[in-house]
């Protein structure tokens, strides 16, 4: 990605409050090219992170609105979104 | 074109009926489905549905023109609540017109099935006894919603 | 205790939302059906219903017991006018109320197909030319209900 | 069936417009026994009658208000109705 590019990060559900942030903007190395190399990133960010991000199975991810999979690319001013699997109806 | 809502305000069964139907002459059975709150012996105190602002009301928007297609419909209205709600409370409506029954109940069975496992919101159930947790993603649900991919 | 009704009146779909889930919170889903006066073409100027008084609400009541029993429902609503419609006017309504949305939706198809099969009514088509004519029994409308007989 | 008893017959849709009835009484003879006893009887009523009944297989009949079968028993004092196949919905 590119190395200056920020990223809108949103989190819902449990993910927002076990991160304690609904949305943040992050700015990732270069390095993280994918959502799943996002994940590995954004688990540094520190415990709460860390602990939100534990069980990578039970996380689906949207990426500009659109349902995404780990090897989604990411670019510069994407809005990625974490959430658990859904439960509406 | 369909009628999609995502909103935080109760909804009118009746008057959703009236609104897709008027002046119509062509439409022969209307397919409908009303999801409540529902509280198991007193042990809900309420239920929190969270969106993705945005994503969710496109979602429903794609999935019901999906479902006007597939079904030759006449006309289509999906109406979902979040906030807090009470035990008893509606939190969806779905409506399907055709000019037969057949279509009209297949594409309201298609919707609820959709909306259950596939609509950006997230449910967190509070309880009587003042503690609460998020709902989890039902494995019959996505059963339910696979039916209809390989229907498709 | 389902609700019956047989009547030249139409009915109030909200108001019967309204009433069949008035105070309770063990509902979890209802599942719908409206059946209206459907015209291709500017073809049909009025149906008119005739019903057979006494055995059609009593056919409708016990069907509607059938099926509060068989898909377990929380509570039922059948209402069918008879008397002269023009087109899209309301004919039938199904509710079926469960704590669940799949045997709200089974119980609403299985009763729609019962009555368009089973049902003491027969319809008569008055067209924009002056003529009329009595409605034919539908073989796929057999056929819809008999698929309950299988499943059953 | 009993030779003094009456029976109430009704017909609806195209019976009721070809026999000109929506209700009669009739004393049918003893050896009138079941729905297709009572069909046959009938039909020696006059033109009309004769003319609703041509077809047999596309009438449907019920007697006191339970759908029934040409076998089915008739006694004095039922209700017997003849319709077309129903169409309701």
């Amino acid at each position: 990605m590119d190395p200056h590019g920020d990223l809108t990060v949103l989190y819902f559900a449990w993910l927002r409050e076990r991160t304690g942030a609904a949305e943040e903007t992050v700015t990732p190395p270069a390095s993280v090219v994918t959502v799943a190399d996002l994940i590995a990133w954004l688990r540094e960010r520190g415990p709460r992170h860390a602990a939100a991000f534990a069980d990578a199975k039970v996380i689906r991810c949207a990426v500009n609105q659109e349902f995404a999979a780990p090897e989604t690319e990411l670019h510069a001013g994407d809005e990625v979104a974490f959430f658990p699997p859904v439960t509406g109806g | 074109m369909a009628t999609v809502r995502v909103q935080t305000e109760d909804f009118d069964v009746g008057a959703e009926f009236a609104a897709l139907t008027a002046g119509r002459h062509d439409i022969g059975g209307l397919g409908c489905f009303v999801g409540t709150v529902r509280d198991e012996g007193n042990r809900l105190s309420a239920l929190t549905l969270e969106q993705y602002p945005g994503m969710t009301e496109r979602a429903l928007a794609r999935v019901a023109a999906e479902a006007e297609r597939r079904f030759s419909l006449l006309g289509c209205t999906v109406i979902h609540r979040h906030g807090r709600l009470e035990p008893g409370a509606n939190i969806v409506l779905v409506i399907a017109a055709s000019g037969h029954r057949q279509p009209a109940l297949d594409a309201t069975h298609f919707l609820i099935d959709w909306l259950k496992t596939s609509a950006p919101f997230w449910k967190k159930e509070e309880y009587a006894d003042g503690t609460a947790a998020w709902v989890d993603a039902r494995k019959a649900d996505d059963e339910a919603a696979a039916r209809w991919q390989r229907a498709g």
